[in-house]
């Protein structure tokens, strides 16, 4: 009962610098990440926002004068005309990959687990080789005297050689070949999550193969769907060197428009204004798909 | 950095042969680092953006001359270091953009010709209103360099390269929005590419490029316009506080040896200024149109200078070109 | 019975087709880098010798070995500041927690020309010149979320507790670190570390505005190329590259196959 | 039992995964409106069982009747029998009525007529009103009864319950275990009930069909199975018991006397055994009782080894003089004795309950962890 | 327990996460060598309360003494006291041996002298010669036994246990219940004792700490708690309950008459309380008993309205008059009146417990799904 609090408890309150280290160790696993994360994305993206209201001079050097001038030429006509088809390519891209990758994924979801660890390596494989090298493939491939043109003239099948790329749909080629595999990824892992369970409760039900399809499958993978398609639609518009590559300079993408002000028109404050758009853009997709119960960690490609 | 070992340099893309760089490297020990560009403006955007110091030397159009000079980022020349600029012609010298040659040594001379597939085309080409024909439609290239595409298109109207009259320029957007339907790919790397491949069938081009894809397809052709044609020197420049300067002007004086000369020449046969090495060049070269442009066609040939703000005008004018569909 | 069978075709048969897809430019690659042409139009004949003179090009190597640089350092920086933070936001509450874990999906999710020019922007702003630095600098930043991501899906995967059992064992916090959730958590490191790796290698975008004269890296060098041709050489060297990555992806996915089949005996 | 009808039939069903036998030779009949319960240990084959009756598994060999009908060839959702899943496999994107109402959209049933269908099942398993909540509004209990709901809407006439109650805590899977039995009465449907909780399978069933290790052990009802094991299995599976081993040695007019290690038990006279036949012998625990002094009649002396308090009953360890342990229960408050006394074990002749077995059985039942224990208890 | 010496004290600990207060003012002490159990249902805290004594948790104001010493300031790894995880929380990159080794390691004995101590634990809980196995080799039960080993090699002078047994499937929990006893007795280590299975509390410990809520409902052994629940809560959670809530309306010489709805319960007379003081009364199922005939003495008249089969128990469902259900828990082999009959329930008046209460623990009480079940029964 009796409280004996003498010399022989001092090294215990000694000890108090267990918590000192405790909270050492803590901010020594926090700081890095958070410091790197403000000074190279928060900032440098304030930065952007801050640059997007300023002037600036003649050659390209930013004025620091509040203007919304950026803002109009955004909207410009012209420009929106760019979105537009940005937009459009983007959209048309991230449809096809959706049609390719939904009963691709579904497929190898019902394989085994063996098989569906070696499929979905396999997905990603082709990755690990320079993008740029394989994008320029399909140039070898598909220009007037490309490989396959080449080839069908041989043959006899043709007589002119088929317009396949340096245009719209080559953009469209190069970005689904290059973004196939977020769309893969995210709606592969959704399906794969499905409690089989489910389907077999709704097969107890008297649900046939195509309700069950329609009922069980589609709605529980749709979070799935909306990653693969934000992450296939979000980065396609910013792809430069795709439209670059595959369409012979003459469509533009969004991430061309921008490109071009900071690296030839040198009106930063303009590409700054295109780029809070995109921003923004991106910003509400990701609001809508938190909102319709997405994971954000199906973003990242995993 | 007095014994620097390296150096920075800022230049178009297809336009240097590496053997010739990698020579310069064996010769001295200076390891040359050479960021391509394939459109002027990128050129500036880059070495204005970056500290000083980032780039020790540009090679570009010559306007460009007065650009970086009026921006304060251009240092004179060590003449002295740099014998072998005595073997430029005097045609190349004192030029408008550097009248007392203090600030560049010219490198080799562009003219914008128009290539051709003599397979494909059969109508002769003989002015810049020919390729708005129907036929073109969609089987055109062109470089990706505004100065060079509005210069042509006001030529084509019938103005001055640097006209920037509200006039003119109307005319020359009018030309170029007639011409887009039949502009198939913007490529300022490389145009000869896609008309040695049969992308395209024909082309307002650069002359070495012509050149070089005549070498490649015989089936190609030169022909230039009967209206006034665009010629500009590329030149190399000195940036201020080049970390490296005394090895700009050493690679200067390299690059204007004409032993050194005609390697370059030869690999893109542009019109070479160097008296010296014109001597030396293959006969094929010196008699291609492409590559020694003939007298008439220089006479009537116009060059760009800088504008000043003016220049946003040609930007929007090539804007809306490149961008509207 | 057949019926199922018939369905089976026509299922492995859409498989097979996108793979083909996936797989056809990956095969143009390896085929014309043993191509005499310089062309890429017709195989002409077989050929070694662009694998020979690949390494004789200096552009080239010397782009190869910035890539390496930037790769090599990008991915250990972001390693190891990712693990970290991944423990720490795992572990502990504080101020501003919920605003970083946003902030780490930023530069996975918009577009990477938004991201290039926030960077060129506030180089330029702050001064620092284009060089392997500022690369490594764009690099680690885009890599620390994928590597967050992926220690922190193996982490939740990790009981907690076995953490507070070594505490309890009188493992002093360093010691538990080391010796219990390192272990643990190396699986997901090197896979974070690997996918760091990767984007690194091939990144165009961001690199393209944060490079320097002397910062090269290979995707930049074949993107200049892209316009001229790609030629034989490059094949050659994508070629080496890939044959090195996917003989450790498949040592990987043996290992994990194998793994597998293992616990599906049990 | 044999004038019920007959509603599910298993006639010689095997099932293999591979080269592994998951069910081997399984044979009986479930009747109608029954409650049948199949209890087992983890693994033995129940689930397997029943996703072969509902459907999902076809068997390897043998035949399913349903109403006295072969059903081989019938997809799941043609056959007139639900199923409750373990993990009550909800559909989570769907509302509660919307899970409740699935079987009807499928069936094509338009959506007007769906509710009242949806509301009066909700009624009956005490959720109306319930239609429109999330599922991630509902506790565990809730679900169950949806999922139960759920199965119920098609009137089944047979619903399978695989488990339904095991991911519930103690007291609401009491409360569960009730209102299930109650339903079924209810509803007159009949149940085949998976579980591998005795406690269980004994409150809620007509009859329990005891697998192990794919194998039907004993089918019966759960006093007859509770006081009449076939097996040491079943004896230790259901309840706790002491088990003994041993030869019969003696049958006279008055016993029968089993020589057991180092000693004899003594059984009534009517067992229908032979001399020198192996035998267990079952020994319920709150049927032992222990004395201080001498009994009359059959007893074994035997030392107290300890004591478990359990509030309403007493659990205590006696240790027999070859030092195996025996199991006792008494009432929570009746006085023990002191741990170490000894004194006499004795029985009921009558509530000795005799196996007829081989040796192997034996050894099946020392295999039992809470067998071995007592055994081992005894040796150390 | 007076002369027994104080192992760990807690004093007036309160533990806040965030705005929550997750623990109210908690105080008891345990004492050296003694099993103590803390039982409360899920969420009231008793894992909270562990982690503060093994220091993983500080707590927000409060004192906690091992050996009399506060330990406010030493770390986990400080304190002589170990813990055995709910999960286990083995280290699965490590074997058996390095597993029971690891605390060995992080003192620093070098390799060759943990072999024969690992080797010794191992013998300790059964498992000799387990040591180069990788866990995924082992089964529940010892993986179980293993995490024992770790948390004594290094010997503490106080070992915690978080629901050690949950994972565990029925018959094993009850072996490894048994062992576990055994090795506390062996070893006189205090243990303290975290379930939510009341049952598994009854039978181990030597104190039980029951917890609702965050605060300590009775501290007391076995036998005391089930016969003198302090609350109603107690009653409720140890042991299965009738309760009934009513006024004190008469206090004569030879007993005290306590009015419920519809009529009047009997208690002996000794009870102290006072007159029309509200008060609840406690009837333990194993207590009630139910006649045919009129007895003589304290009756109720009351209707049979259920029975279920639990093998060596029956358990039967009476409903009174008012239309409460009683529950009632008679031997398994006992004759059972009819479902529908008539007659009296009673009990000894000694077995009646009194709950000096006020209405809001009535209420608790209620609360509680397995009481409020009966009543549900009851009213349908
Ligand atoms: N698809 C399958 N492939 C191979 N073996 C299987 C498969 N499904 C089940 N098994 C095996 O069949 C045996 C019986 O499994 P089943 O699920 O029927 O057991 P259970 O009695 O329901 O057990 P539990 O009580 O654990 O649910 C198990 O050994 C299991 O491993
Ligand atoms: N880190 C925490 N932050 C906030 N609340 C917590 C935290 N840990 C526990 N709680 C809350 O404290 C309460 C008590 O939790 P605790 O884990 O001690 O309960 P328990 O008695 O061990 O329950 P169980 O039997 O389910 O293990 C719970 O309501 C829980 O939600
Ligand atoms: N591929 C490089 C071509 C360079 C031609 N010089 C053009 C100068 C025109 N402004
Ligand atoms: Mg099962
Ligand atoms: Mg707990």
């Amino acid at each position: 009962m009796e409280k004996s609090i003498d010399s022989e408890n001092v090294p215990i309150t000694k000890t108090k610098s267990h918590y000192f280290s405790k909270t050492l160790i803590k901010w020594g696993q926090i700081l890095p990440i958070s410091i790197w994360m403000l000074l190279l994305v928060v900032i440098p993206l304030m930065y952007v926002l801050i640059m997007s209201f300023m002037s600036r001079d003649f050659y390209g050097g930013i004025v620091y004068k509040f203007t919304l001038s950026n803002f109009a030429q955004v909207f410009a006509g012209q420009n929106l005309k760019i979105y537009a088809q940005s937009i459009g390519i983007g959209a048309v891209s991230t449809v096809v990959c959706l049609l390719i990758a939904y009963p691709f994924a579904m497929f190898i979801a019902q394989k085994g687990p063996v098989a569906k660890t070696i499929l979905m390596a396999l997905v990603v494989v082709p990755s690990v080789s320079n993008s740029l090298v394989r994008l320029f493939s399909w140039i070898t491939l598909l220009r007037k005297t490309g490989v396959v043109n080449t080839t069908l003239e041989h043959l006899g099948i043709i007589h002119h050689p088929l317009s396949m790329v340096y245009n719209t749909g080559g953009i469209v080629l190069g970005m689904v070949y290059l973004l196939l595999m977020f769309m893969i990824i995210p709606i592969f892992n959704s399906l794969d999550r499905i409690d089989h369970n489910l389907i077999e409760a709704a097969e107890d039900l008297g649900a046939t193969k195509w309700q069950i399809l329609k009922e069980i499958v589609i709605p529980l993978s749709k979070p799935g769907i909306f990653a693969g398609c934000i992450m296939v639609f979000i980065p396609s518009l910013g792809y430069f060197f795709v439209s670059d590559v595959m369409g012979g300079g003459t469509s533009t993408m969004m991430g061309n428009l921008i490109e071009n002000q900071f690296q030839t028109s040198r009106n930063w404050p303009l590409g700054s204004a295109i780029s809070v758009m995109l921003i923004v853009l991106t910003l509400v997709l990701l609001v809508l798909f938190q909102r319709r119960g997405g994971d954000m960690a199906d973003l990242g490609g995993r | 950095a007095k014994h620097s070992k390296t150096l920075n340099v800022i230049g178009w893309s297809e336009y240097v042969p590496q053997s010739v760089l990698d020579r310069f490297t064996k010769e001295t020990g200076v390891k040359i680092n050479y960021t391509s560009y394939s459109d002027p403006d990128e050129m500036l955007s880059k070495v204005l953006s970056s500290a000083n110091g980032t780039y020790d030397m540009v090679l570009a159009p010559g306007m460009y001359v007065q650009i970086l000079r009026k921006l304060g980022r251009l240092d004179k020349l060590d003449k002295a270091e740099i014998p072998n600029y005595q073997n430029l012609s005097q045609t190349a010298l004192n030029e408008p953009y550097d009248k007392f040659n203090q600030y560049s040594a010219p490198y080799l001379g562009t003219v914008m010709g128009i290539a051709y597939n003599a397979k494909k085309v059969k109508t002769p080409i003989k002015s810049y209103q020919d390729l708005l024909k129907p036929e073109f439609k969609d089987s055109l290239v062109t470089v990706e360099d505004s100065r060079a595409v509005v210069g042509c298109a006001l030529m084509a109207t019938g103005h001055k390269i640097n006209d920037t009259s509200k006039a003119a320029l109307a005319d020359a957007s009018k030309y170029l929005a007639k011409l887009k339907p039949n502009i198939k790919i913007f490529d300022g790397s490389s145009p000869k590419t896609s008309l040695i491949n049969g992308e395209v069938s024909a082309g307002l081009i650069y002359g070495g490029e012509i050149a070089l894809a005549m070498q490649n397809n015989p089936d190609i052709k030169v022909v230039y316009p009967k209206e006034p044609v665009y010629f500009a020197y590329d030149v190399f420049m000195k940036l201020k506080k080049a970390p490296n300067g005394t090895n700009v002007d050493k690679f200067i004086n390299y690059m204007l040896a004409p032993k050194t000369s005609v390697k370059f020449s030869e690999a893109f046969p542009y019109y070479n200024p160097n008296k010296q090495a014109v001597k030396l060049l293959p006969k094929k070269l010196r008699d291609n149109p492409a590559v020694t442009v003939p007298n008439n066609v220089l006479a009537r040939s116009q060059t760009v200078l800088n504008l000043g703000k003016e220049t946003t005008k040609i930007d929007k004018v090539w804007n809306d070109f490149k961008g509207d569909q | 019975m057949t019926r199922s069978k018939h369905v089976d075709f026509w299922k492995n048969s859409l498989i097979g087709l996108v793979f083909v897809f996936l797989y056809l430019p990956i095969l143009v690659i390896i085929v014309f880098s043993f191509n005499t042409s310089k062309l890429n139009i017709l195989f002409k004949g077989f050929t070694f010798k662009w694998y020979a003179l690949v390494f004789h090009n200096v552009q080239i190597m010397s782009a190869l070995e910035n890539t390496l640089i930037v790769g090599i350092i990008s991915t250990a920086l972001a390693t190891i500041i990712g693990t970290l933070g991944a423990i720490g936001m795992q572990k502990y509450n504080f101020p501003g927690k919920a605003i970083l874990d946003k902030v780490l999906y930023i530069p996975i999710v918009i577009p990477e020309v938004v991201l290039g020019i926030a960077l060129l922007s506030i180089y330029s702003l702050a001064g620092i010149p284009l060089s392997l630095f500022s690369l490594i600098l764009a690099h680690v930043t885009f890599c620390i979320p994928f590597v967050v991501l992926t220690v922190r899906s193996r982490l939740v995967g990790i009981d907690q507790t076995l953490e507070e059992a070594a505490l309890d064992l009188g493992a002093t916090p360093l010691k538990a670190f080391i010796q219990v959730l390192l272990p643990l958590l190396i699986p997901g490191i090197i896979s974070g570390a690997g996918f760091s790796f990767a984007l690194s290698i091939d990144d165009v975008i961001i690199s393209f505005f944060t490079t320097g004269p002397a910062s090269t890296t290979f995707p930049l060098q074949v993107y200049a190329m892209v316009k001229t041709g790609i030629t034989p050489e490059i094949n050659a060297i994508s070629t080496l590259m890939m044959l090195v990555i996917v003989v450790g992806i498949a040592a990987n996915a043996i290992f994990q196959v194998s793994k597998l089949k293992r616990s599906k005996r049990k | 039992m044999t004038d019920m009808k007959e509603m599910i039939r298993l006639s010689s069903i095997k099932k293999n995964y591979g080269d592994v036998k998951i069910i081997k030779d399984l044979n009986f009949t479930v009747y109608e409106g029954e409650f049948l319960t199949m209890l087992g240990p983890s693994g033995c084959g129940k689930t397997t069982t029943l996703r072969m009756i509902a459907g999902f598994e076809e068997p390897t060999s043998g035949e399913i009747m349903l109403n006295e009908k072969p059903v081989s060839n019938l997809p799941p959702y043609k056959r007139k029998i639900n199923t409750v899943f373990q993990n009550y496999a909800l559909f989570p994107h769907l509302t509660v009525a919307q899970n409740v109402g699935f079987g009807l959209k499928m069936a094509g049933v338009p959506k007007v007529k769906r509710g009242p269908q949806v509301e009066k099942m909700l009624k009956l398993v005490q959720l109306e009103g319930y239609g429109n909540r999330k599922l991630d509004q509902l506790s565990g209990g809730q679900k169950q009864r949806i999922a139960i709901a759920r199965a119920l809407i098609n009137h089944p006439q047979v619903l399978l319950l695989d488990e339904p109650l095991s991911a519930l805590d103690l007291k609401l899977r009491k409360q569960m275990q009730l209102e299930l039995k109650r339903l079924q009465r209810k509803l007159g449907i009949t149940f085949v009930y998976v579980t591998h909780d005795q406690e269980e399978a004994l409150m809620m069933s007509d009859r329990i069909a005891v697998m192990n290790k794919g194998h039907l052990e004993q089918i019966a009802d759960p006093r007859t199975l509770y006081e009449q094991p076939k097996t040491c299995f079943v004896a230790n599976f259901i309840g706790e018991s002491n088990i003994f081993y041993g030869k019969v040695s003696e049958i006279t007019k008055t016993d029968t006397k089993v020589t057991i290690e180092n000693g004899y038990l003594t059984l009534q006279s009517d067992k229908p055994v032979f001399e020198k036949q192996i035998v267990n012998i079952v020994i319920r625990p709150e049927k032992v009782k222990f004395s201080t002094t001498e009994v009359p009649g059959f007893h074994i002396p035997a030392t107290v080894a300890e004591h478990y308090y359990a509030g309403n009953v007493n659990k205590s360890v006696l240790r027999l003089p070859n030092g195996m342990a025996l199991k006792m229960t008494s009432a929570g408050d009746q006085k023990l004795p002191e741990i170490g006394k000894s004194g006499f074990v004795y029985w009921e002749l009558a509530d000795a309950i005799l196996i007829k077995t081989t040796s192997d059985d034996v050894f099946k039942a020392v295999d039992n962890p809470d067998f071995s224990m007592v055994n081992q208890m005894g040796g150390d």
